[in-house]
């Protein structure tokens, strides 16, 4: 027998010890890099805009430019005169804030909700899923309406509401991956050890659904922009006289065919940054569809 | 099989009882008196009191809520306090209008999503397969606003002047008499949707391609045209039906930022114009029909999981 | 008043709408048509198209609970009250040919005009104008215009063509208070079904929420007007469908053209812009019996921190007069000679300094109450922070602004259309007064107001006027940074609108006068 | 009509090469044997006889010759035009690759040129099965695994093709269905002088069915020739090594086994809703001994098995050990009770965290279950791994760094980390190549001489039985047919099941 030993061992490929994780494949797709560098744009622009804005133009994203709605600086004025270009650099940095916020929450709870309901199986499972599909009913935006009628418009709110909105549909994702995590015999194996319930939860069910929650982590991302942004653009967001890319496309559309620079530029940006997320999402989709296919 | 769609029929509609509950517990809470609102500032305490008893406000929670649950089933959705008429009358041409655009949004979006990810599937790979991929995954990203607006500035004010950039509809008249004013909300809805669809149907497409039946169907000797449309496509169709349905469901939801922002006269404007106004029953009344397209959308798309899938089906 | 607290306010939507103009209109159809105003004498016979904003399903033809600018256009044109103020604010006659006090103010006769016809060719009796005002004050149900009647008493017939106002406490200015929209005079047997009324036009159809068509009434008492055979309103609820809707010659003439689409539609040759003066204003109110602005030397530090010119290029992208801190600048009481307040930062300082107020900081409840009322606060708290005095916005929805905390809020801004000095110190300048949002209560000012209410000398009353307003200009609690003109906009070939300065809009919707060319 | 490929190669679009020349021929009436593990490419080159290779391959040279034509100088219309008519392909799993929603007789009946419901008839009672209108008006989902298999027979047979291309037609079917298949395919090779080539890894079924056989090894053919001559006399070192590997029903008795009886399972039924898994099953397993637990799928073994250690926590009767009951589920047992009993999953490709190293996974029990510090559990695990032959470099190694074998082999080594008196092997050797469950029964059976411990073998393979077992017991629709000696059961079978098991079980 030790002939097939060896035979075996020949068998085995040479695989390096510290093997590529998700990060790493994702990263060898050319669309996380084109994701990641628009990303990194929009994100610069909307960490430092707000320091560099009024170092660029002279103006403060609220004192007065000109007159409303002329082209004076580098991308005109907005509907009460104020600088386009500053208002546009100082507006990202709430959206960003909100959007990753409202996502961490989406996170923590959907996976939670998911993790349980998907491990404890049966009719705790089905109830907290039919549950998550009363919820699931409403489009998150309506939802978000509703709220915001009840209790107002403010930032607090707007992260909760759409990080809780978030929340059935990653664990919708995170039940599934964890059904299907169940169901592999290592977590049968770590039964039969009498590991407690919330060990296997975190140290069996969570890193071996990383890869899907990832994948959530940035489609949820990319939406909560587009909710955050959405909200503002309905006037029922981030609230003037804050300088918010949401708002300003609002604000500032009236007068597109005067002064189209105060809705262009948010636009682009906002699309810029949903469109990095949604790449680097597809990537880190693709990396973890890949290691199953393996 | 009729067992199955019972069950599911009955799954349904309890949901839609629990959202029922949902959305009246919800406008429960929305501040501010109705009756206030109707009579104005200037009203007494007594006027206010008499019309809240005969708005039957001052009757027990349950007991409002039965009565509008009742209201709701004989097809009576209440009275608007916003704009003093019924909300029947309010939303009546709304409904309508809204279904013109997500049904003609749905149809166009279902036809190409399906077509262009079939075609690309059976093109892995190939430039074209790659185009059409990034494309729609940079069009999924964006919200439906930012594709709205560029599609103003494209197709309307800036660079082409071809389609109108609001709904303009003459009183009266309905939002088809003038074919040329739909088309940037539907397109919007479409670009926002197809994406999906596309993106669905190629990858189960392709998983389907890769499928040992496909793979038997080839080495029997068939017609690509065979193979495509009696073995693959039928397959693809299920999962994708799904996606559709969530899509539409969702296009329910994205229906009132389009709306919004063309000055579409649906039910998704009048659902901003309630909440700025406070209209519960308005509110009320969108959220429960948007909720219910939701589940309805949802079970046709299940039902029709259960009709392609002969295993089920011949239970 | 019923401009100030309808549901549905007219400019409403207007903050917050967006417009998105149709210029695929403008360059298609700019070719042909006439650019060129008609003139000579109006044309008698046409369809005139207006498109009015706002409007719902709660539209009425009632002519006392107008609330919503197509009520209000319907009603001036349907009805008239006794009389009622012509374009250039000035009381004129209308069912009434005169109007006269009593020597101690206490009784007023109205002496109706002769010959004068309802719709339906009956003519206009005492009894009927007696059944108007039962109608406008009944104590179970009343209407608009009963909020500024609460002195009257009684209203008697006297004779065959006049009519007796009883008042329960001397009132100079009754005229006025009888010269509003909703006071209209109808038939005793008025019925809403059956709209009835000495106006220009009477209703042809009516659709609530979308637009109502009237012709013209053969027994109008004006010889020749009105000039039109029909006139249709639209509503719109939105401001971009109202102007797609002009520049594509789907109506004639629409009111309420967004600020910042002036120059657009200005240098457009199809279409004409009617620019009117008025007397309406969005002032920031302080609420005087609660800290920090129970400190006189606070308010007076706020109204010195506003840059007035400022704010009108900014906020009303010029299209405004700057104003003193002082309302009804068309009263002829108006003071104009009290100097006009400028920014004053260092002054603002000083006072807020000796006050103990340095660093202040304020909360400002704003809402899209009328157009530029966010812009204005948002301007507002840019000017204040040059003083060191933070402004924190609080935005709320229109409801909210006026639902039950209106009128406590401690600082906030409001909307009133133009009045003239004493009606509008009984809206909100009086303990008493249903709206006064700034708690003004200063046993002076009474005391002068009150002279002046049952003074009938204008002379000594103008006297008597100017003082109290030097109170209000001295300690008051409003901040009146201006007064917004009204901006409408018509085809070129409409004739006969004219500047007015009512505040409302096209030609105060007076269509009798228009034309066609 | 014959198939001759010379020198094909074929590699990925990337370059790589999956094939390194490899030449067979064919002649009518023959049936060549293609035999490998997997990975050896022997699939692809099969399909490229069809002139298909699956998405990412490429012919890059070599000849494939069918009744004298070149395939791959061909056009995909005219490859598509010989599909079915002249070269005809048995799939692997029939489960996959009939469309679940079309029906079998339409199935069929698209590979012939024109519609021909008499051909399809004729066609379906070739290979056995009923051939009336409302049998084939039937779905795939609506047949056994053995007749969809024999439906897609009767699909590459329809046409009466040169060629036919069997790809490891038997797989996944017990050992009876097996046999009746493999006699259909001979018959039908035989009736229609097809020149047919049998895709296995199974030496036992070559044996049975082959003229001639071509081992493959790595893309490469390492030997060919007569059946009698590969099977007998090996010339490659590989093919030795396969016939080694391959268990073998003969042999001598072992010693009888003295022990006394430590795990016993009383009365143990098992139903989900109306199906009855286990029917009142009694069970002994005695100190040291290997029992092997015999059944087919669906016979309940594995059911058994879990009750055993406590997995399947829904049974009645009782488990007791040395005497003492057993709580139903491992939650409610003791830690001692649960080193006591220790139990080895069938697939070690899921059984072992994937985020978690071997070391990690193998030290989980002795966190869980003993009072060990870490630097005494470090230890334990590496004289643990030492003893089932994995090298310590592979200890801090990620189970998808492992092969196959490598993952069973850390499976059974956190099994026996707490040295456990009872070693419940589900399977173990199913999901593995031959020569891998060789190595794997051979680390079995040295740790149960070196640590004494009784083993319940679950298996559906009875060839395994002298490799491992002392006593077999044989399950049959939950039931316990028939239980003794290993000698005894497979010289004297008791049961009519067991003889007929043993009948249809090729030999080498």
């Amino acid at each position: 027998m030790t002939a097939v030993d060896k035979l075996e061992v020949v068998a085995t490929p040479e695989v390096p010890a510290t093997h590529p994780g998700l990060f790493h494949r994702a990263w060898a797709l050319p669309t996380a890099k084109i994701g990641t560098v628009l990303t990194a744009v929009v994100v610069l622009v909307a960490v430092l805009g707000p320091w560099l804005g009024p170092v660029i133009t002279g103006h403060d994203p609220t004192d007065f430019a000109g007159k409303p709605f002329k082209h004076d600086g580098i991308a005109g004025t907005d509907g009460i005169g104020r600088d386009v270009f500053t208002r546009f650099l100082a507006g990202g940095s709430t959206l960003l804030l909100y959007a990753v916020l409202a996502t961490a929450i989406g996170i923590v709870l959907g996976a939670a909700v998911g993790m349980f309901a998907g491990y404890s199986g049966g009719r705790l499972d089905s109830v907290v899923m039919r549950g998550n599909d009363v919820l699931l009913s409403f489009p998150q935006l309506v939802f978000a309406l509703l709220a915001i009628a009840m209790i107002g418009p403010h930032g607090w709110l707007l992260v909760t509401v759409i990080g809780v909105t978030h929340a059935p549909r990653i664990a919708r994702v995170a039940r599934q991956a964890t059904v299907a995590v169940v169901g592999c015999d290592y977590i049968r194996a770590a039964e039969m050890y009498a590991v407690p319930r919330w060990r296997i939860l975190t140290g069996e069910v969570l890193p071996n659904i990383t890869g899907p929650l990832m994948v959530e982590l940035g489609l949820r991302l990319t939406y909560s922009i587009g909710y955050v942004a959405s909200l503002s653009f309905l006037g029922l967001g981030i609230q003037p006289p804050s300088a918010d890319w949401g708002l300003m496309i609002n604000e500032n559309r009236i007068a597109l065919v005067v002064q189209p620079w105060g809705v262009l530029l948010p636009v682009l940006a906002i699309a810029v940054l949903t469109v990095g997320t949604n790449l680097i999402t597809d990537s880190l989709a693709s990396a973890a569809a890949h290691k199953e296919a393996r | 099989m009729a067992r199955l769609i019972v069950r599911r029929l009955v799954v349904s509609l309890a949901v839609l009882w629990l959202v029922t509950l949902l959305v009246f517990i919800a406008t429960l809470l929305l501040p501010g008196d109705p009756a206030r609102a109707i009579l104005g500032q200037q009203a007494t305490p007594e006027r206010i009191a008499a019309l809240q008893h005969q708005l039957n406000l001052d009757a027990p929670v349950w007991q409002r809520y039965l009565d509008w649950l009742g209201g709701v089933f004989t097809g009576d959705l209440g009275f608007s306090t916003a704009t003093q008429g019924s909300v029947n009358s309010l939303l009546g041409d709304r409904i309508v209008a809204s279904l013109v655009l997500l049904v003609a949004a749905a149809v166009i979006s279902t036809a190409v999503g399906l077509a262009l990810g079939t075609w690309t599937a059976m093109r892995r790979g190939r430039p074209v397969d790659h185009a059409v991929s990034g494309i729609s995954l940079v069009i999924a990203a964006l919200p439906e606003f930012v594709i709205g607006m560029a599609l103003i500035i494209l197709l309307s004010t800036t660079v082409f002047r071809l389609f109108p950039s609001v709904t303009l509809t003459r009183p009266g008249a309905q939002v088809w008499s003038e074919p040329s004013q739909l088309v940037l909300p539907v397109l919007t809805l479409v670009l926002v949707v197809a994406p999906y669809i596309t993106r669905m149907m190629r990858a189960t497409m392709s998983e389907v391609l890769d499928s040992g039946y496909v793979e038997m169907a080839r080495l029997k000797g068939l017609p690509e045209r065979t193979v495509i449309v009696r073995h693959a496509f039928p397959h693809a169709i299920g999962p994708v039906a799904q996606v559709i349905a969530l899509q539409l469901a969702w296009l329910a939801g994205g229906v009132v930022v389009v709306e919004f922002l063309f000055r579409y006269p649906g039910i998704g404007q009048a659902l901003i114009d309630a909440v700025n106004k406070r209209d519960v029953e308005v509110v009320q009344a969108i959220t429960l029909m948007i909720a219910a397209m939701y589940i309805v959308v949802n079970l046709l798309a299940d039902i029709v999981g259960m009709l392609t899938n002969p295993k089920v089906a011949a239970r | 008043m019923p401009d100030h607290r309808p549901i549905n306010r007219r400019g409403f939507l207007a903050g917050t709408a967006a417009l998105l103009a149709a210029t695929p209109a403008l360059t298609s159809c700019g070719t042909t048509a006439a650019t060129a105003a008609p003139t000579g004498k109006p044309r008698r016979g046409g369809t005139l198209r207006v498109g009015i904003t706002g409007g719902g399903s709660a539209d009425t033809l009632d002519p006392h609970i107008p609330t919503s600018s197509p009520d209000i256009a319907r009603t001036l044109n349907l009805y008239e009250p006794l009389l009622f103020r012509d374009h250039n604010y000035q009381l004129e006659m209308l069912v009434a040919k005169s109007v006269t006090a009593s020597a101690d103010a206490r009784t007023w006769t109205a002496v109706l005009r002769d010959g004068i016809r309802f719709h339906d060719g009956r003519p206009v009796t005492p009894a009927d104008v007696v059944a108007s005002f039962r109608r406008i004050t009944d104590p179970k149900d009343p209407k608009n215009g009963a909020a500024s009647l609460g002195m009257l008493t009684e209203v008697v017939p006297v004779g065959e063509n006049a009519v007796e106002f009883r008042l329960s406490e001397p009132t100079a200015i009754f005229d006025d208070y009888l010269g509003q929209y909703p006071l209209g005079i109808v038939p005793a047997d008025f019925d809403v079904k059956n709209p009835i009324g000495t106006g220009p036009f009477r209703v042809s159809t009516f659709t609530p929420g979308l637009q109502s068509e009237f012709v013209r009434n053969v027994h109008y008492w004006r010889p020749g007007e009105p000039y039109l055979d029909r006139l249709v309103l639209i509503d719109f609820a939105a401001d971009d469908a109202r102007i797609n809707a002009l520049l594509s010659s789907q109506v004639d003439a629409i009111d309420q053209v967004p600020l910042a689409l002036i120059d657009v539609l200005g240098s457009d040759p199809r279409m004409r812009i009617l620019t009117s003066e008025t007397g309406t204003w969005l002032p920031f109110t302080m609420r005087v019996d609660r800290p920090p602005f129970n400190d006189v030397r606070v308010r007076q530090a706020m109204r010195l921190i506003v840059d007035r010119e400022q704010m009108i290029t900014q906020v009303l992208s010029g299209q405004g007069r700057v104003g003193n801190d002082l309302y009804a600048p068309f009263d002829p009481a108006y003071d104009s000679e009290l100097p006009q307040r400028k920014q004053d930062i260092p002054q603002a300082r000083r006072l807020l300094a000796e006050a103990g107020r340095e660093n202040l900081t304020v909360e400002l409840v704003t809402a899209s109450v009328q157009a530029g009322a966010v812009e204005a606060a948002q301007v507002f708290q840019q000017q204040a922070k040059a003083a060191g005095v933070t402004v924190q916005l609080k935005k709320v929805d229109t409801t909210t602004f006026y639902g039950d905390d209106y009128l406590s809020w401690d600082f906030a801004q409001d909307f009133w259309y133009t009045r003239n000095y004493l009606p509008q110190v009984a809206q909100c300048a009086l303990p008493d007064s249903p709206y006064n949002e700034t708690h003004f209560n200063d046993p002076e000012f009474l005391d002068l107001v009150g002279r002046a209410s049952s003074t009938l000398d204008a002379g000594v009353r103008g006297k008597l006027l100017k003082q109290a307003q030097r109170i209000e200009y001295e300690r008051g609690g409003y901040i009146i940074w201006g007064f917004a003109k009204q901006v409408d906009a018509h085809q070129v070939y409409v004739a006969g609108l004219t500047p007015s300065r009512t505040g409302l809009p096209l030609s105060g919707y007076q269509f009798r006068q228009a034309w066609l060319g | 009509m014959s198939l001759d490929v010379t020198d094909l190669r074929v590699s990925t679009v990337a370059g790589s090469p999956v094939l390194h020349g490899v030449s067979y021929s064919i002649r009518p009436g023959e049936i060549l044997a293609l035999v490998g593990e997997s990975g050896s490419g022997k699939t692809t080159a099969g399909l490229a006889a069809l002139g298909h290779f699956r998405r990412g391959l490429v012919p890059s040279g070599g000849t494939v010759t069918v009744g004298g034509t070149d395939i791959l100088g061909l056009t995909e219309p005219e490859r598509r035009a010989l599909r079915g008519r002249t070269v005809a392909y048995v799939p692997q799993d029939p489960a996959l690759s009939l469309n679940p929603s079309l029906r079998i007789g339409r199935q069929i009946a698209e590979v012939l040129p024109a519609p021909d419901a008499d051909r399809v008839a004729e066609v379906l009672a070739e290979v056995g099965l009923p051939s009336d209108p409302a049998y084939q008006r039937r779905y795939p989902h609506q047949l056994s695994g053995g007749q969809q298999q024999r439906v897609g027979i009767a699909m590459a047979f329809a046409c009466r093709p040169g060629v036919v291309v069997l790809d490891e037609p038997t797989t996944g079917l017990d050992v009876t269905t097996q046999a009746l298949v493999l006699e259909t395919i001979g018959t039908l090779a035989e009736e229609h002088q097809v020149a047919a080539l049998y895709i296995t890894h199974d030496l036992a079924v070559v044996a049975q069915i082959a003229d001639r056989v071509a081992v493959m090894r790595g893309g490469r053919v390492v030997e060919t020739g007569t059946t009698r001559e590969v099977l007998g006399h090996p010339t490659h070192a590989y093919t030795r090594e396969l016939l080694d590997a391959v268990p073998s029903l003969d042999g001598a008795a072992p010693a009888a086994h003295e022990g006394t009886p430590v795990l016993v399972a009383k009365d143990i039924s098992v139903s989900y809703g109306s199906l009855d898994v286990l029917r009142s099953v009694d069970l002994t397993v005695d100190t040291g001994e290997c029992l092997m637990l015999l059944g087919e799928s669906g016979s309940g073994k594995t059911t058994l098995s879990q009750c055993l250690s406590g997995l399947t926590a829904h049974y009645t009767g009782s488990v007791e050990l040395d005497g003492v009951p057993l709580a139903p589920s491992t939650r409610q047992r003791s830690a001692v009770q649960l080193r006591d009993v220790q139990y080895v999953f069938q697939s070690p490709f899921s059984s072992l965290n994937p985020r978690r190293t071997i070391a990690q996974s193998v030290e989980v029990p002795l966190t869980r279950l003993t009072t060990m510090d870490k630097a005494r559990r470090r230890e334990r695990v590496a004289e643990m791994l030492d003893r089932v032959r994995l090298s310590r470099a592979l200890a801090r190694r990620l189970p998808e760094q492992l092969s196959g074998g490598e993952r069973q082999r850390a499976a059974i080594a956190r099994a026996l980390v707490t040295t456990p008196r009872v070693l419940v092997c589900d399977e173990v050797t199913s999901a593995l190549d031959v020569s891998v469950q060789a190595t794997v029964l051979d680390v079995i059976n040295d740790l149960r001489r070196e640590l004494g411990m009784a083993i319940v073998f679950v298996t559906h393979n009875i060839a395994l039985a002298r490799e491992v077992a002392d006593r077999i017991a044989v399950l049959l629709d939950g039931r316990i047919a028939e239980c003794g000696p290993v000698d005894e059961v497979l010289t004297r079978p008791s049961h009519t099941y067991t003889r007929e098991l043993l009948a249809n079980t090729p030999k080498l």
